[in-house]
């Protein structure tokens, strides 16, 4: 799979509007054929703060960042140190810069890129109400080769609600860009012809997909409170929730709002709230009870750096610790990550349908890199199953609603039904629900919530198993991340180094018997993962007997881990000898 | 101000079967703290009264009741008068309290009954509640035979050397 | 606002007995929770409300234990948090009557700020406070309801210093529509306070002091303080206010119905999640 | 070991006075140069509840419940069936019981012991006044040797305020009971003759010794919020953090009280508060944020039955894995828990001493058996050592509170101290406390925070291994459990079966080099815990590499695990096969 | 209260600029808070209290960002826990003046708990609100002071439909022992109410109405809507309840002065550790 695929890079500070610019262009680059891929890099100020679009363009369906930019367009230079390393370059790197904005940094020359002057404010200054992201925008796309009526297409709309006056202005600006463009000619690798126009795809980002699965699996009831970077899940859901016959309240806190959802949820009504690292940690006492009095809900963790405040705006994997093992006592429950932005979709959608099903508390871990970047991509094609609870029918007499069942799950009264009433307990209960302190009842009651969810057939979908059969190498992985480690399997295989991919969608429960047969004939595993101290492959360690020889890659965030780096891991696994394990 | 029939039998009615429930509830909560003569006694009591219910219950047959909320019965005070309150009980009673309790909540009873005997202008309601006064005051002199039984117990029938239990 | 008329006159289908549950309370004998359970299944049969339409959300704590004592739908759920569970329930299921029961920690430290949230968003569901005025589950700590110089607490054993709360006040400011107070010695008083909160439309918060025998025996003696003033109730804010500012907490009645509009989430259903889609294609 | 031991069940409900008549006998026998133990089982009344005193006295130090119990005394039956699990008996076992509380349930009767009727509650109504408890405690009293001078004095002592009316009364009771000890002569083993008289010994509990380590190691601060198990640890405290200059605060709930304790921490002065899982649950955002901002705490969680509110009044270990991974992000920070009663002491005093030198967060993990039991023991020997915080002196200038050091403390400067002002954060930042988001900041004081940790020299104190060098079985266990194993140990040793005891003091940071030397020539590993889901054994895995042949004896609360129990898991790993790993 | 005086007459040693730090406010331009950093410095400077005397806690928000931008101790701790942390603070340290920082959302919404219960402590402590009536920092949701009708987030797309909180209600009847209100727009008077609330004993609570030009622009008109009303403090509770009951938000001074005990912990210091252990022998 090899890409021609084209990474750029716009940054700008101060209301320049390189996070527009960058999204026209994704926009335009999706009409015309092309698929992509925007993230994004922002400074600590609400408005004006330095902040960079981030881009990879491709005739082929793409979800993972590129090694390098081969294209910086610096409208100016604001706070590069802050993010410098978030934007790698190399040797074949075109830099376009501002002369007014002063020299380009030292630290951007680093990898020796090609930097091209181009006076982008004097451009914009040229026409009347010029805007310089329009300069660079127009500069960029006649770069790459956008169809220019494509990307005027595209302002127009965006820009519709703010008037003829200002469109106008904007596309002055924009084919001033296309001019300023020529100098490029010849210095930037070309983005291979669209293949895709006329194919039904998507331009979603990975909260919204989180929203749009979470509605698909049922989910009618959602209580929130904002954070960075779960809250456009949860902006997505409001209005849309209401026009599917749901309901969002915002609470007054975290407590509150997973308590909210375990109301709505022990009425009935499938529930659903997304938070990051702090507020999930608010959750964890709610979620507890969840797991005792069987309540089903789904939290959505779109990670972010931590420890405590962290890194609200960046990307980690630092969460996986606190959703799999965050709950006190023996509190089993079900931990889900989705493996790309597409993948929120179903993931979010499958996570319901546990909930339900196994009548407990689903953790979805999703991140920022996911949850804030929208991609352009072939509409997934989805499952049709949405929540399913095994709900109790109306009866006389002795109803249990913890009654002991072969798989762990018993049916559950929805208030409303008549002679089905009891009292759904987070005390340690008999299988009627009436509190009880008895080693038997504890016993009993506590193989019944793991049996629930140890005995049950989770399928197929527990993991993305791909690569040769007869490798003996294997590189596992969870979360977003997993694009990247495609690529780079991808990229490493047209070397000739050849391994498995295991992308873990089902952190918890464990499925050993499933991962003995993921692991076949492997000798060598390379664990790769975005935080600090490992904590996939320590969970790995405690849950599974791993190969002989284990490598990881991991590495904190906010820099993204990139397809070079695990091909390199990759190599170095595969030169190690297996009696000196890492 | 209580006139007819129907409206002297439901509260009757009420009376003895607050009377009988609460009874009942007593016991439960003594039962669940292990205080079983006491439990014995309240559950005598409920008996009773639930006799009494049905009594009253059989002279209401064919009558139509009216209905009351709970707060809009016309008791001399704002609740039932046999009705054993809540607070009159400990987990440590002896038999002995329960049946000065009991004799309390009967002679209530008795001059809930005696006063309509006495000042209601129906005849008819008169000589029921004559009828039932007379019940009570049956029952108090039977509560006071037992309790000669059951003598004031000594001075630290409350004692309970054991700390209260932190349950959560 | 409940359905269900408050005025039935018909033969009654449920006995406050049929909203009791086989389960027998752990409570002291003498304690006031009794007279609460009580009262509560009188005021259902009152309103002749089906068990299984009413919910009945606690916490923990002694007076928390409540919901399994009744054959409703019951969730006994965490410390404080009876009031969001609720919430979430009420407004997911909207044709549910709620009700919420807990204890003056429960409601009032822990879950003081779901308390003032809930009397602000104003949700229609009815919250019974047993305040004891202590911590009775755990062994009689001071509650944000004793007063400061109440000795009979280990962790505070020169009493808390501080200032008790005025939760009736607080609800008043913050938003609820019905607020009464009423006393765990007078069940047909609770009974109809029970009644009426439920039939008022939004948050009802009623007070029930309820007497711990076993940690604040002294409260045995509720039954002389309380003063029933509160007899017509007020729908002037500021008048309610006023009432209060005079208040030695002692006073029982209706304090307050208001208009304030009930928190209501309305649910438009007019698109499916095929159209939802559509918006993300290209 | 070999114990004369002698293990008396005194079970009574509705006010009955087990529980005080079974803290006189462990008083009396205290006196009289024994040592011993008492537990308690209660029913979920607050007050009149079904309750059992457990008690155990032998002339050796003891803290561990022994297999059975020899003797029991069954003031009334009430509810036992709730409980009878919790009573194991045998066939010497005696049981006391009296006619009029009818037949000795059939359930007791399992096991064949050999019962005597007693009529109790006659021989009380024989004296005036007589109270059944004293009659049982005198019975017992005699039964087992107790000298009568010494019970009369401790009954003296208990009842002195309730004045000579009342101590008449119980004297002639305990007489009574006394009298009736006869038709018991030559069913009961006897108690060997105390050892310990004149010696230097406590009576203290778990809980009141965790308060005791805290004074000691230097805390002076506390804010609380009551939960049981663990509320004596708060009540503790509280006049006698006083006493010594300290404050303790009751706090609106967990939240606050974990937060609260930051202040005062902040402020410079050693704080701690004590809970147990739910609370633990409410702390662990705050506990994040002492991570990050690298504030000293210290949070005792007395474990009980979880998950959710659980079992409240019964032992459990199930809290293990929120307490090592429960917080969100890479946050690491340290989690001990103590071997014993006695150890709560030290290890409280070791766990503030922890905070303060690395500055972090400490959750020290005692749990209900431990913390309400209380033993009868020879005056531990302490070590003196207790909080030091590294602080930075007044300064001119550039202080850094994050300063990157080599072993990663920084001086922490005090409010107060001028020329050090900064501002400590949640968020990351540099090494001057300034917020940032650069991946340059975010490695380092992630790097710098786990240094602290792993760098630091905890030395032996990390476990208490003991044990024959050359054994190729080991036991490894934590908390207050591990006084079962030691018994168990001491009794396999005498049938020939030697094992190495490893009891992990410190559960988090792991310990690699000290692992390995612990497990050196180990071929055989026993795990020993009291949960449902073997979450030390997971965690020892993540850790460590383990031996090849691993077992695990683990089962939640209530039920102690028992030393014969132990004995036994530990014959069958002796027998197993190392090729057949389980 | 503070034990310096605040009627210092002497040449200042401290100014206002002595009291900012070298990093520069994320803040956007035009933002209230900044006004807000400017009159706490010259509060400071007027008080003459040396910086490193002087503790300054915060939460999470825009306006939570203060601490770093002064010369003090500070502690920028979690969203909705500064209170809580500023408590034990001053608990543990009485000789330092202790302040405390942070939003609307922060104070009210997640730290409602805690704002009510720190107000019933009354512990000497000066707590600084700057409201906005919206959660900055998320990108503009509603906060507790949000009007029922603003359209302006995403999550309530049609309005919240729950009324705004009166946090002064809720502080005076909590136990606040002085509350004032003032507006960022006129930074001597928010300066002056620091300084009041600085030297007032116990618990201060002052909300500044500070705009957020950014998610709430109209807020700019603040200006033309506060008037001062409360130009001489109330020491009675139930005038200034009064007042309150005819408050339109925008009056602005000293609402009221207390006189409640301020909560202080009183360590006595008369036994050593070996007093201690000497219970616990037999
Ligand atoms: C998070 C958490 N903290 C603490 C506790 C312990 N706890 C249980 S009930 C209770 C207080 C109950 O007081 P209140 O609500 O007044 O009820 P009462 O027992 O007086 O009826 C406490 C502190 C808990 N269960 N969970
Ligand atoms: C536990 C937790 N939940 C949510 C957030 C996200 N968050 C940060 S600031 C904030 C609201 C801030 O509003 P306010 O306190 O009014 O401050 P402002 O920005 O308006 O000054 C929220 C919800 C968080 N940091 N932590
Ligand atoms: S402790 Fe108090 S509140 Fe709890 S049951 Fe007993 S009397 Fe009632
Ligand atoms: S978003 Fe609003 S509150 Fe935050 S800094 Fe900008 S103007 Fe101020
Ligand atoms: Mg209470
Ligand atoms: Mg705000």
């Amino acid at each position: 799979m090899s890409f021609s695929s084209v990474s750029i890079a716009m940054t700008g500070s101060g209301g320049a509007g390189v996070m527009t610019a960058g999204q026209m262009l994704v926009d335009a680059a999706a009409r015309a054929g092309w698929y992509g891929l925007m993230g994004r890099s922002l400074g600590p100020q609400i408005r004006g703060g330095e902040s960079a679009a981030l881009l990879r363009l491709s005739p082929q369906p793409v979800q993972s960042p590129d090694d390098f930019y081969d294209l910086l367009v610096a409208v100016d230079w604001g706070n590069i140190e802050r993010f410098a390393s978030e934007l790698p370059l190399h040797a074949e790197t075109v830099i376009i810069s501002d002369p007014v904005q002063g020299p380009v940094p030292a630290l951007m020359l680093e990898q020796s890129p090609r930097v091209i002057e181009v006076p982008l404010k004097e451009i914009a200054r040229s026409t009347p109400g010029g805007r310089v992201n329009m300069v660079a925008l127009g500069l960029v796309a006649a770069a790459i080769g956008i169809p220019a009526a494509t990307i005027e297409q595209v302002l127009s709309t965006v820009l519709g609600k703010k008037g003829p006056e200002v469109i106008a202005q904007s596309l002055a600006s924009l084919h001033a860009g296309m001019q300023a463009a020529e100098p490029l000619a010849g210095h930037l690798r070309p983005l291979a012809p669209p293949t895709a126009a006329g194919q039904d795809r998507w331009s979603i980002t990975g909260n919204e997909a989180t929203g749009l699965g979470a509605l698909r699996g049922g989910v009618r009831f959602c209580a929130a409170y904002p954070i960075t970077p779960a809250t456009e899940v949860l902006e997505w859901l409001a209005p849309n929730l209401t026009h599917v016959g749901g309901t969002l309240v915002q609470a007054e806190d975290e407590l509150a709002s997973i308590n909210m959802c375990l109301g709505g949820s022990f009425g009935g009504v499938p529930s659903l709230t997304a938070t990051s690292g702090p507020g999930l940690a608010l959750m964890t006492e709610g979620l507890g009870l969840a797991v005792a009095s069987e309540t089903p809900v789904v939290v959505v963790d779109v990670m972010r750096g931590g420890p405590s405040t962290g890194i609200p705006t960046k990307s980690e994997q630092s969460d996986l610790n606190i959703a799999v093992y965050g709950l006190h006592g023996d509190a089993p429950h079900i931990v889900t990550a989705p493996l790309s932005i597409a993948d929120c979709v179903f993931t979010a959608q499958w996570s319901v349908m546990l909930a339900e099903s196994r009548q407990c508390p689903v953790i979805m871990l999703s991140d920022q890199a996911a949850g804030q970047s929208r991609a352009v991509l072939d509409r997934p094609t989805l499952p049709d199953f949405h929540a399913h609870r095994l709900r109790a029918e109306a009866a006389e007499g002795d109803y249990q609603r913890y009654a002991l069942t072969a798989d762990g799950v018993s049916p559950m009264a929805i208030p409303g039904t008549a002679g089905t009433t009891y009292t759904a307990d987070g005390l340690e209960h008999s299988p009627k629900g009436t509190p009880s302190t008895q080693a038997r009842h504890h016993q009993e009651q506590l193989d019944k919530r793991l049996r629930k969810l140890t005995e049950f057939d989770y399928g197929p979908a527990w993991a993305e198993i791909s690569g040769p059969p007869d490798a003996d190498m294997a590189v596992i992985t969870f979360g977003s991340i997993t694009e990247q480690v495609r690529e780079a399997l991808a990229r490493a295989a047209e070397t000739g180094l050849h391994a498995r991919l295991i992308a873990v969608r089902l952190l918890a429960p464990a499925r050993p018997a499933r991962m003995v047969a993921a692991l076949q004939g492997i000798g060598k595993l390379l664990v790769v993962e975005q935080n600090h101290s490992a904590q996939f492959h320590s969970l790995l360690r405690a849950q599974y007997d791993l190969p002989p020889l284990v490598h990881t890659l991991h590495r904190p965030g906010p820099l993204a881990l990139r397809p070079h780096e695990i091909v390199t891991a990759l190599g170095a696994l595969a030169q190690a000898d297996a009696c000196v394990a890492a | 101000m209580i006139t007819t029939v129907p409206e002297f039998l439901a509260h009757a009615i009420t009376l003895e079967r607050e009377s009988a429930e609460r009874f009942d509830e007593l016991a439960d909560a003594l039962e669940v703290h292990h205080n079983g003569d006491v439990v014995e006694l309240f559950r005598k009591m409920a008996h009773y009264s639930r006799l009494h219910l049905a009594e009253a219950r059989d002279a209401a047959k064919g009558l139509t009741l009216p209905h009351y909320a709970p707060w809009e019965y016309h008791w001399p005070d704002a609740e039932s008068p046999e009705t054993v309150e809540i607070d009159e009980v400990h987990y440590r009673m002896t038999p002995h309290h329960a049946l000065i309790a009991a004799k309390q909540s009967e002679e209530r009873g008795h001059a809930f009954y005696a006063l309509i005997a006495s000042t209601c202008p129906n005849a008819e309601v008169q000589a029921m509640a004559a009828e039932f006064a007379a019940e009570e005051q049956m029952h108090i002199r039977l509560l006071l035979d037992w309790l000669k039984k059951y003598p004031p117990p000594g001075e630290h029938w409350a004692e309970d050397l054991d700390p209260p239990v932190s349950v959560d | 606002m409940n359905t269900i008329p408050c005025d039935v006159t018909a033969e009654p289908t449920y006995s406050a007995n049929d909203y009791k549950s086989q389960i027998k309370p752990v409570w002291c004998p003498g304690c006031g929770d009794y007279s609460v359970l009580s009262a509560l299944t009188k005021a259902l049969s009152e309103l002749q409300l089906p068990p299984e339409q009413v919910a009945l959300v606690s916490g923990i704590g002694c007076s928390s234990r409540l919901p399994a004592y009744t054959s409703l739908y019951g969730f006994h759920s965490i410390h404080g948090r009876a009031l969001p569970v609720a919430t979430g329930l009420k407004a997911a299921r909207p044709d549910l009557t709620v009700l919420v029961a807990g204890g003056d920690g429960d409601g009032f430290s822990i879950g003081g700020n779901h308390f003032l949230h809930a009397c602000r968003r104003n949700i229609d569901m009815t919250y019974i406070v047993m305040d004891n005025a202590v911590y009775g589950m755990t062994k009689g700590q001071a509650s944000p309801t004793t007063a400061p110089d109440w000795t009979g607490s280990k962790l505070t054993p020169e009493g808390t210093g501080i200032e008790a709360i005025h939760p009736l006040e607080i609800a008043l400011s913050a938003g609820a529509n019905f607020i009464a107070r009423t006393f765990a010695g007078q069940p047909n008083h609770v009974a109809q306070m029970i009644c009426e909160g439920i039939c008022a439309p939004g948050f009802s918060l009623i007070q029930v002091l309820s007497p711990c025998v076993t940690f604040r025996p002294e409260q045995r003696g509720y039954k002389e303080q309380v003063h029933q003033d509160w007899s017509t109730p007020v729908t002037d804010r500021k008048e309610a206010f006023l009432r209060l500012l005079d208040d030695d907490g002692f006073a029982t009645g209706v304090l307050y119905r208001g208009n304030h509009r009930p928190f209501h989430p309305a649910p438009d259903d007019t698109l499916s999640i095929a159209d939802l889609e559509k918006r993300f294609a290209l």
